[in-house]
């Protein structure tokens, strides 16, 4: 069962992230990408990252696209129309690239791999996997944590300064 | 609740934790003052940030000693911790006092730049002191976050907005590919510890692991991106042309070394089995850098792209240390890496004082005359085009011998070592260019003005005795950066 | 449980459509989408892994990645809508003043 | 006490350097004339205490100090007196001053009046350097600062093109000698492993075989520095235009005394020259065949001092033969009668010249025997003298010279020489008639001629005086040289047993080299020198009879002859384009040799070479500069690709 | 530890510069006297060379040893010994010259040309001086710097192509060298354990004959362009023409000197069997060199180009001195370097007054100058002859010895290379005659003006020297005759024993050095 699922929300993942990338108008491609974001999640919830699968769903699909979708309203951005010559090149050299890219991980890869030690200790199943996770955050991953704290306060912050309205001390001048 | 028990946190482990500690709470309290009323030109933005960066930089020279594991072996204070959380905290002091008038005359809101500036200083410090990818990976964010902000900072100007995009995008897609590469590592390794991961491929046989080998070659490529190397360099002229001249400053310094200190963290601890796979790559990376560097900078007329090219011609050489590989390679690349930061500073600490109001006067020609009419500038920029080129008697040249001296113990890397010097003397074509404008041109119509700044003088005056200083006895930094390699945690 | 090698190549492939969604467009906002896939590729690939290797490590780096992409993305936001205050576009294109 | 000979002329050329300002002409004059004279003095009290030496060491060494010692080679400062170089030195000085004292006349009103008698000092000093010097690197001294001073005195008059011109070209010509003195220096000095003259004799015979490859090329290259000296073939070029100097340098430097000092140098090294017969050979042929080429184109010669230079040339060519036969002796003989008779003739064409307002034209002469008495007794008397009429000091010599080439069975040599003689009594006697006989040819107040030699200003004499005798100060060592020219010729009175006078005072240095054959004068029968002596004689008048025939009685057989052999007489107007042959194969292609290294090698070759690599670099700029469009797409493209390119890498290995 | 006296005779110019850097701005004029004070102080305290360095002492003397980089064993190494003795003593006294030359030359910014001069002054006696092969890159390098700024600053039209181009030529060349000093230093390390740059312990280290070969390449490549070698002189005519007359006069006077010192004291003792291979064919691209630059000198129509090419011509006979690898090489080739010093600063000092007088150096300019400015003829004249090498004057010394020793190498070297001694005569004669012989053809000429006392005395000492190592060279080639010796001897022991080496490697008798030891016979 598990597995047919896996196929089937890889398959729309794979289908939207494609459509993100071709589709001309962005509001589109953004809505793609939350279908796309949404399959994550569900590949997540099949791998038993339960929490990974909801914060995925918030945070991402509710809290970041909606942000793009706001910015995208708010420039109000017609079409990209793309056409010429160059814009073939460009299309062309992505595509080939990206192709390159993958034959080539994927021969490297077909030489056999191997994959790290496994760890025998499971991740306690009694209470579920969002409490496991709070444990080590809290504890083990205390510092990173902090981190991201700071890291959010500064976004914040940048994004207030750049966005900031018409007025202001840069304001003038430009 | 059975808690993983935390840790005892020792008297010393704060000290250690302090610099980190210092320049978050500088940040907070930079905001935090915005809300009284403040003049429009006060100074205590620069106040506190200078004092930060002090107490922070004293915190962890007060155990510089020491060597302490915390957080799980995710944060370590090491020799190589302490010598580039001195760096760091030394860049921002110099970059504040740069900053100092040029943000004043340029409007720039104070309490923000500073704060970015602190934060882009903690997440240096993270990132040279963070023994896990997981926290490298943030330091280097926060880093990256706070520095697209700041080159975007003068967001009026068509120039700043345009180097912000596109040091972010790209940026970001580096971001991208450091992560994967991360997680492919994980997934070799099962874990994303340095020293474990050390452990295990010690004792591994499996090297030639695909999974190890794109994961390494996707990390190094983060790495590259962030010091500028071929061919993952061409932001670079781009961000430090339209960023605020300050800005460019700080981030020519801090962000290559930050760059460099996690990279060679990483493969010193982690990568150092399997950087043999592919360590003859970092020689051509080298090789090009250089060389790609210091010939497109030979026409640049704007001082600022100029000084983005040299700073990728030199981080050719830098990566010629680390193609020597070992802890003596390393070791030289501090050596050189401190040794760029004074140089450099001191090039844009002059830089900032050009121009008055909020005009830069960046260009070559604008340089015309200045060397009679402002001695002292004159002699400074002098000074720091002759030790960027590796010229004795200058920081510059011996950060070279340092490098060269260690690449030459390598028969296989002679080609490179002479690729290096023929470089250096293509490199000094345009340095010279620099003192020609000086002392030999006449500026035609009016020279450009000069907004002096007592600040500003004494970051100039500290880089020029620090240039003067390493090029004559450069010593004991050498002794330091010997240290600072040997027993990393 | 799902086989490494399929989550690892779904992994690849969507992190190849990021690189190649960077690559051909030229809006700045759809090219940071791209990169949102690029990142959310990675994040498979930790999680796979992790699952795998009966960890939680990857999860929690999935948790940081995502806390990272999120402020990125409140400032990559902004510098697009700067960006596009001063020149009423954001083809990646049309701006290169900078140059050479 | 020998340092004093030199030292006199050279503290007169500091005193007149530094005070002759100060001095005048009269102090200056007295101060230089006085030095030499001085001079001559000091030398002949050298000779006469040398004399009092018994013959088997009579030479007279000091040494001053150690000019440069390095490694095995070592050099002194030191001076020997010996007969030889008593000779000359008698005549240096002695003729020196005689000149000295004429020129006070001759250059009274020349306003360079001191500068003239510093070089002239300057040069007695360099001549008695290199006739005193015991080794031949002081000689090699005295040897290129005669040559300064000639450079000096030939460009006097230095606002005068061809004045300069030809300074130069001696001065180069002469280098070009030089280069082969120090080359045969060199040799020397490997093989011998000194400069001395006494330690180079005495090793000589026992390292070089005799003829051997390094003696002969050693002895043949000291022989090209005395052709540049001596202006032999080939390089004799340069004697004839130093004529643009003042005449009474011509006298002294360019007749007397430092075209002599290649003859001395030969002589002087005969230890070496004798054990190289091949070198002997090209001498005594290069002597001959100078002779007579000079003989011949003095035939043809209308200035008068130009027509003794030649007659110069051909006279050293004389000498030359001479030691090329083994006659030393008679070199030297007929170096020290040559320096009485020529510079007699020379300073009598001064006069002249003097008394004609510049005047050097022959051919504007003519009748002046009554006009300047004095003048003409004295240059009929040198005239007499070098034609070779006995008993004047020219038959001497001469006639030793011939006999010599003689009896060591040169004969074409011989022939040659019997050749040269008569021409040499044709010219000589042509100059003579041409100045002082027949109609005068030129016009009272005659002012400048047409061919530019008087062109100078610096001259005395404004226009329109009458041609007069010259002032005392200049008849005066008319007179002495005329007797000297006389008399000089008895020192060297053949039938003497045990050889002349001159022989005999030479022979401690001609015989010091082991007992090889020398001076072959002697194993004639009487008989035969008798016949020889009677030849010559008969030579030399048939010689002057031509020359009375055709330039005093028939004055138009000179035209008729001219027209007859045109072509010749074109070739000996022209020197037979040897000047122009020179330029042609040397001076021109090496300048346009250097031109094209210049202009070409030097700034297309190498300089485009070195800013070629520039160019390169700054279009590698631009075309690199290409690459960063600004596009974040280019950029993003190639971070893909270097990723790319990495995966590949690993791919490969 | 007795006074370091030598390294106050390389700082003491260095204080004097920052004092007159320092001076203010209405000290313009003054500022030339206090130079020329500083100047004739520091060649006062340098005369000591000449008496109280002990010729016969086999060691250098007033050695000062200081760790200036432990790390790397790199030491502050001083000493002298006669040969940079004299290049010393040569140093300071032109130095005094050429500022006193330049009173009246630099018109604007003297208190910066006179400090760069003296800057200059201390990094070539810094680089004479210094035992330790970093220190020497160091201070070879360094003096770029001052040189590259006076060329540019205060020279002529094309200033600053000529200043760029003497910087880069002279750092391309040196660069390779320094990667040598590197591998040097490695070798030693490798071989000994010693990290050290000290010249003496390379001069012990026995060097393969393999490595000899690309390593003396470098460093003669460095050294060639200095001196400067054919075909590597092109910077010069440039950098001459366009630089100050001060600035000429030293660069001719002591900066090339500077090549030929660096093969006689590093890549000719250090690499003697490279030098055994190359030596012959350095020879004779040194006597192309003596050929070339002669001929091209009598083409040029610029008087300082035409002196800057007879330069090329002279440093050709030192080449060719040192490559006789005799004693009468050696000497002759020390002596050709005091020689062209004394004689070529003095002719850029000529050209430079008339140049200040008439502000153009075209032969075609001038002519007849005797009859309006005898004195400075006169000089012109003596200074000339002893260019060309006139016997009794000191331009013949030099030569003599040189083309001696090279006709004990090789007859061949000496016949050819007298070559340029009769060009010499060509070239400088033909110049004088144009110049100062002839009528006078421009109006402008009319009215020059004759040296000054200053400038009279600027050339008394210069003539008094010329006449001195004409007539009496013995005390010059006293001092350093033991010291060359020394250097002959070091070289020939090295080759020799490498040699050994190699011929234990092949199994075969030591091969001896014949060919290094010259002597033809």
């Amino acid at each position: 069962m598990v597995p047919y699922l896996f196929l089937g929300f890889a398959a729309m993942l794979v289908a939207t992230a494609l459509m993100v990338v071709l589709h001309k108008n962005p509001v589109t491609s953004a809505l793609f990408l939350v279908l796309a974001f949404c399959s994550l999640a569900g590949i997540y919830l099949l791998m038993h990252a339960e929490f990974l699968g909801m914060v995925q769903i918030i945070v991402y699909a509710g809290a970041i696209m909606v942000l793009f979708l706001f910015v995208i309203m708010y420039l109000n951005l017609k079409h990209d129309i793309e056409t010429g010559v160059q814009t073939a090149v460009r299309r062309g050299l992505g595509w080939g690239l990206g192709a390159l890219l993958l034959l080539t991980s994927g021969t490297l890869l077909t030489r056999g791999w191997s994959m790290g030690p496994v760890l025998a200790e499971l991740p306690a199943q009694g209470e579920g996997n969002a409490a496991a996770i709070g444990k080590v955050l809290y504890s083990r991953y205390l510092f990173p944590f902090e981190i991201t704290s700071i890291l959010l306060l500064v976004a914040m912050v940048g994004a207030i300064v750049i966005a900031k309205g018409r007025k202001g001390p840069e304001g003038e001048g430009a | 609740m059975n808690l993983v028990p935390q840790p005892s946190f020792l008297p010393v482990d704060w000290w250690a934790l302090g610099a980190v500690i210092t320049l978050t709470l500088g940040c907070l309290v930079l905001l935090l003052l915005e809300f009284l009323p403040a003049r429009e030109k006060g100074n205590r933005g620069g106040i506190v940030s200078l004092l930060t960066l002090v107490i922070a930089g004293y915190s962890v020279y007060r155990v510089a000693g020491e060597k302490r594991a915390l957080f799980e072996g995710m944060f370590v204070h090491d020799p190589l911790t302490v010598f580039f959380t001195l760096l760091f905290c030394a860049v921002g002091v110099l970059s504040v006092l740069i900053s100092w008038d040029y943000v004043k005359r340029t409007r720039i809101n104070q309490a923000e730049y500073y704060a970015l500036l602190l934060s882009a200083v903690l997440g240096m410090v993270i990132m040279a002191a963070s023994n896990d990818l997981i926290t490298i990976f943030l330091g280097l964010e926060l880093m990256s976050l706070a520095l697209y902000v700041m080159v975007g900072f003068r967001r009026a100007r068509l120039e700043s907005s345009e180097a912000a995009l596109k040091y972010f995008l790209l940026g970001a897609f580096a971001s991208g590919f450091l992560l994967y590469g991360i997680a492919l590592l994980y997934g070799a390794t099962g874990t994303t510890n340095l020293a474990r991961m050390g452990a295990f491929l010690g004792d591994t046989t499996v090297i030639d692991n695909p999974l190890l080998l794109i994961g390494s070659l996707l990390v190094f490529t983060g790495f590259a991106f962030k010091v500028a190397a071929v061919p993952f360099h061409m932001w670079t002229p781009d961000a430090y042309e339209g960023a605020p001249t300050s800005v460019t400053g700080f981030m020519s310094a801090g962000a290559k070394a930050a760059g460099f200190a996690a990279l060679l963290r990483v493969l010193l601890r982690a990568l150092g089995p399997i950087e043999a796979q592919w360590g003859d790559l970092i020689a051509v990376v080298a090789f090009l850098t250089m060389t790609v560097g210091n010939v497109t900078a030979l026409l640049q007329n704007n001082l600022k792209r100029m000084l983005a090219y040299s700073s990728i011609a030199h981080a050719g050489y830098i990566l010629v240390a680390v193609a020597a590989g070992g802890p003596e390679g390393a070791a030289s690349a501090v050596f050189y890496l401190a040794v760029y930061s004074f140089m450099n500073l001191g090039a844009f600490a002059v830089l900032t004082m050009m121009g008055q109001g909020r005009d830069e006067r960046v260009l070559v020609s604008d340089l015309a005359g200045l060397g009679f009419r402002q001695p002292l500038l004159g002699v400074a920029l002098t000074v720091f085009m002759i030790s960027l080129g590796g010229i004795p008697p200058t920081a510059g040249f011996m950060g070279k011998i340092y490098v060269f001296s260690t690449a030459v113990k390598h028969p296989e890397l002679m080609w490179l070592v002479i690729a290096g010097v023929l470089n250096s003397v293509v490199s000094v074509y345009y340095y010279l260019r620099v003192t020609v404008a000086l002392y030999m041109r006449e500026p035609d119509g009016e020279s450009v003005a000069i907004s002096w700044g007592t600040p500003a003088v004494i970051a100039l005056i500290l880089t020029l005795a620090a240039t003067l200083y390493l090029g004559l006895v450069p010593q004991d930094l050498w002794v330091l950066a010997q240290r600072s390699v040997s027993g990393l945690l | 449980m799902i086989p490494l090698t399929w989550s690892l190549a779904l992994s690849a492939v969507l992190f190849t459509i990021g690189v190649v969604g960077v690559l051909v467009r030229r809006n700045a906002l759809v090219i940071f989408m791209s990169i949102e896939l690029m990142l959310n590729a990675a994040n498979l690939a930790f999680v796979a892994f992790a699952q795998q290797m009966n960890s939680l490590d990857g999860q929690i780096f999935v948790f940081f990645v995502m806390t990272v992409a999120a402020a990125e993305v409140a400032v990559g936001l902004a510098i697009i809508v700067n960006v596009f205050r001063l020149r009423e576009t954001i083809f990646v294109d049309e701006i290169n003043l900078l140059k050479g | 006490m020998l340092w004093i000979i030199p030292a006199l002329p050279l503290a007169a050329v500091l005193l007149n350097l530094l005070f002759g300002d100060r001095l005048g002409k009269r102090g200056t004059s007295v101060l230089a004339c006085g030095a030499v004279i001085l001079a001559f003095m000091a030398a002949l009290r050298a000779v006469l205490q040398l004399a009092g030496i018994p013959e088997e060491d009579r030479r007279i060494v000091e040494t001053l100090y150690t000019w440069m010692r390095v490694g095995d080679f070592s050099a002194n400062v030191s001076f020997l007196l010996d007969p030889l170089s008593a000779i000359m030195v008698l005549v240096v000085t002695g003729v020196g001053s005689l000149i000295h004292v004429y020129s006070t006349a001759y250059m009274a009103e020349d306003p360079s009046f001191r500068r003239f008698f510093m070089y002239l000092n300057l040069f007695m000093f360099a001549m008695l350097t290199l006739v005193l010097a015991d080794n031949y690197l002081l000689m090699f001294v005295g040897w290129e600062g005669v040559g300064l001073c000639s450079y000096l005195l030939i460009g006097f008059w230095y606002e005068k093109h061809s004045a300069t011109e030809a300074g130069k070209k001696a001065f180069i010509v002469n280098r070009i000698g030089d280069f082969g003195f120090i080359l045969g220096l060199f040799f020397l000095i490997n093989w011998t492993g000194s400069v001395d003259y006494e330690r180079v004799f005495a090793a000589a015979p026992h390292l070089f075989p005799i003829g051997g490859i390094a003696i002969t090329a050693a002895t043949l290259l000291l022989f090209l520095g005395a052709t540049g000296k001596s202006a032999q073939l080939p390089l004799f070029v340069w004697l004839p235009d130093a004529m643009e100097g003042p005449t009474p340098v011509s006298a002294l430097i360019h007749a007397a005394t430092m075209v002599t000092a290649g003859v001395y140098m030969v002589v002087r090294s005969h230890v070496l020259f004798q054990m190289a017969p091949f070198t002997l050979e090209v001498i005594a042929i290069v002597g001959a065949a100078t002779a007579l080429m000079a003989a011949t184109i003095g035939l043809a010669q209308n200035d008068i001092k130009r027509v003794l230079a030649y007659s110069t040339v051909s006279q050293l060519g004389y000498m030359f033969f001479a030691c090329g036969v083994g006659a030393f002796g008679a070199g030297i003989f007929h170096v020290m009668t040559h320096a009485f008779f020529k510079a007699l003739l020379f300073l009598g064409a001064g006069s002249v010249i003097h008394g004609m307002h510049h005047e050097q034209d022959m051919r504007r002469m003519g009748g002046l025997a009554g006009k300047m008495p004095v003048t003409h007794m004295t240059m009929l008397i040198a005239t007499i003298a070098i034609a070779g009429i006995p008993p004047f000091a020219g038959f001497f010599s001469k006639d030793e010279i011939l006999a010599a080439a003689f009896s060591s069975g040169h004969f074409p040599i011989w022939i040659a020489g019997l050749i040269g003689a008569v021409m040499t009594a044709f010219y000589m006697f042509r100059l003579y008639i041409l100045t002082f006989r027949g109609e005068p040819r030129f016009i009272e107040h005659a002012g400048h001629d047409a061919q530019g030699h008087g062109a100078h200003t610096d001259e005395p004499h404004g226009q329109g005086h009458p041609v007069h005798e010259s002032p005392a100060a200049m008849t005066i060592p008319l007179v002495i040289l005329a007797v000297l020219s006389i008399i000089g010729g008895f020192v060297g009175m053949p039938f003497q047993e045990g050889g002349h006078l001159l022989e005999r005072w030479l022979r401690p240095v001609l015989e010091s080299a082991g007992g090889l054959p020398h001076s072959v004068g002697h194993q004639l029968s009487h008989a035969t020198e008798w016949a020889l002596i009677g030849l010559s004689v008969a030579i030399a008048g048939f010689g002057i009879f031509m020359a009375f025939r055709v330039y005093l009685q028939r004055p138009s057989l000179a035209t008729s002859l001219r027209e007859r052999f045109a072509g010749l007489h074109n070739a000996l107007i022209h020197k037979y384009w040897v000047d122009e042959f020179y330029d042609a194969i040397a001076v021109k292609p090496i300048y346009r040799l250097s031109q094209w290294l210049w202009r070409f090698f030097d700034e297309k070759i190498v300089d485009g070479i070195v800013n070629g690599v520039g160019y390169t670099l700054e279009g590698g700029s631009a075309i690199l500069r290409l690459f960063q469009t600004g596009y974040v797409g280019t950029y993003a493209l190639f971070i893909t690709l270097g990723v790319l390119a990495l995966f590949l890498h690993i791919l490969r290995s | 530890m007795p006074i370091p006296w030598l390294s106050f005779l390389v700082f003491f110019p260095l204080a004097a510069a920052a004092l007159i850097a320092l001076m203010p701005r209405s000290a313009e004029r003054s500022v030339r006297l206090w130079a020329t004070i500083a100047a004739a102080a520091e060649f006062v305290f340098s005369l000591p060379l000449w008496w109280r360095l002990i010729p016969g002492m086999p060691h250098f003397q007033f050695e000062e040893r200081l760790d200036w980089i432990p790390a790397i064993g790199a030491q502050y190494h001083l000493g002298v010994d006669g040969i940079s003795g004299l290049l010393a003593l040569l140093t300071t006294f032109m130095t005094f010259i050429a500022v006193l030359g330049a009173w009246t030359a630099v018109e604007q910014r003297g208190r910066e040309f006179f400090a760069l001069v003296l800057v200059l002054e201390a990094g070539m006696l810094g680089t004479f001086f210094c035992l330790d092969l970093l220190l020497f890159y160091v201070f070879w390098e360094a003096m770029l710097i001052p040189m590259y700024l006076l060329i540019g600053i205060w020279g002529g039209k094309r200033r600053v192509y000529a200043a760029v181009k003497f910087f880069l030529y002279t750092m391309a060349g040196s660069v390779l060298m320094l990667i040598a000093i590197l591998s040097l230093y490695l070798m030693q390390k490798n071989m000994t354990g010693v990290a050290t740059f000290d010249l003496a312990a390379f001069y012990q280290m026995p060097i393969a004959p393999a490595q000899q070969f690309w390593l003396f390449l470098a460093f003669a490549f460095a050294f060639a362009i200095k001196v400067p070698m054919w075909p590597l002189h092109t910077w010069l005519p440039d950098a001459h023409v366009e630089a100050p007359t001060a600035g000429s006069v030293i660069l001719a006077a002591v900066l090339l000197k500077m090549g030929t010192y660096g093969f006689l004291r590093f890549a000719m003792p250090l690499f003697p069997n490279a030098l055994q291979q190359c030596g012959p064919w350095i020879a004779w691209i040194a006597i192309i060199g003596i050929v070339y630059g002669a001929l091209v000198a009598m083409v040029q129509t610029d008087i300082k180009k035409l002196v800057a090419y007879s330069s090329v011509s002279h440093m050709g006979f030192c080449m060719l001195g040192l490559m006789a690898m005799n004693p009468q090489g050696f000497a002759g080739s020390m002596m050709t370097m005091l020689n062209h010093g004394i004689s070529t600063g003095a002719l850029f000092l000529l050209v430079g007054i008339i140049y200040e007088r008439r502000h153009t150096r075209a032969i075609s300019d001038f002519g007849g100058l005797w009859k309006v400015i005898p004195v400075f003829s006169v000089i012109f004249l003596i200074v000339t002859l002893s260019s060309i090498g006139l016997p009794a004057t000191n331009g013949f010394i030099g030569e003599f010895l040189v083309l001696l020793g090279a006709s004990r190498h090789n007859m061949a070297w000496a016949v050819v290379a007298a070559l340029g001694v009769i060009l010499s005569a060509c070239y400088m004669l033909w110049m004088f005659q144009r110049v100062v012989f002839g009528p006078i053809t421009h109006e402008e000429n009319q009215k020059l003006t004759d040296l000054t006392l200053r400038e009279r005395l600027v050339f008394v000492p210069l003539l008094l020297l010329i006449f001195w190592m004409g007539v009496a060279p013995q005390p010059f080639l006293d001092r350093c005759q033991p010291a060359l010796d020394r250097t002959l001897q070091l070289t020939n022991d090295r080759a020799a024993a490498a040699g050994r080496m190699v011929g234990q490697l092949r199994g075969e008798p030591a091969s001896a050095t014949s060919n290094l030891t010259g002597g033809g016979q």
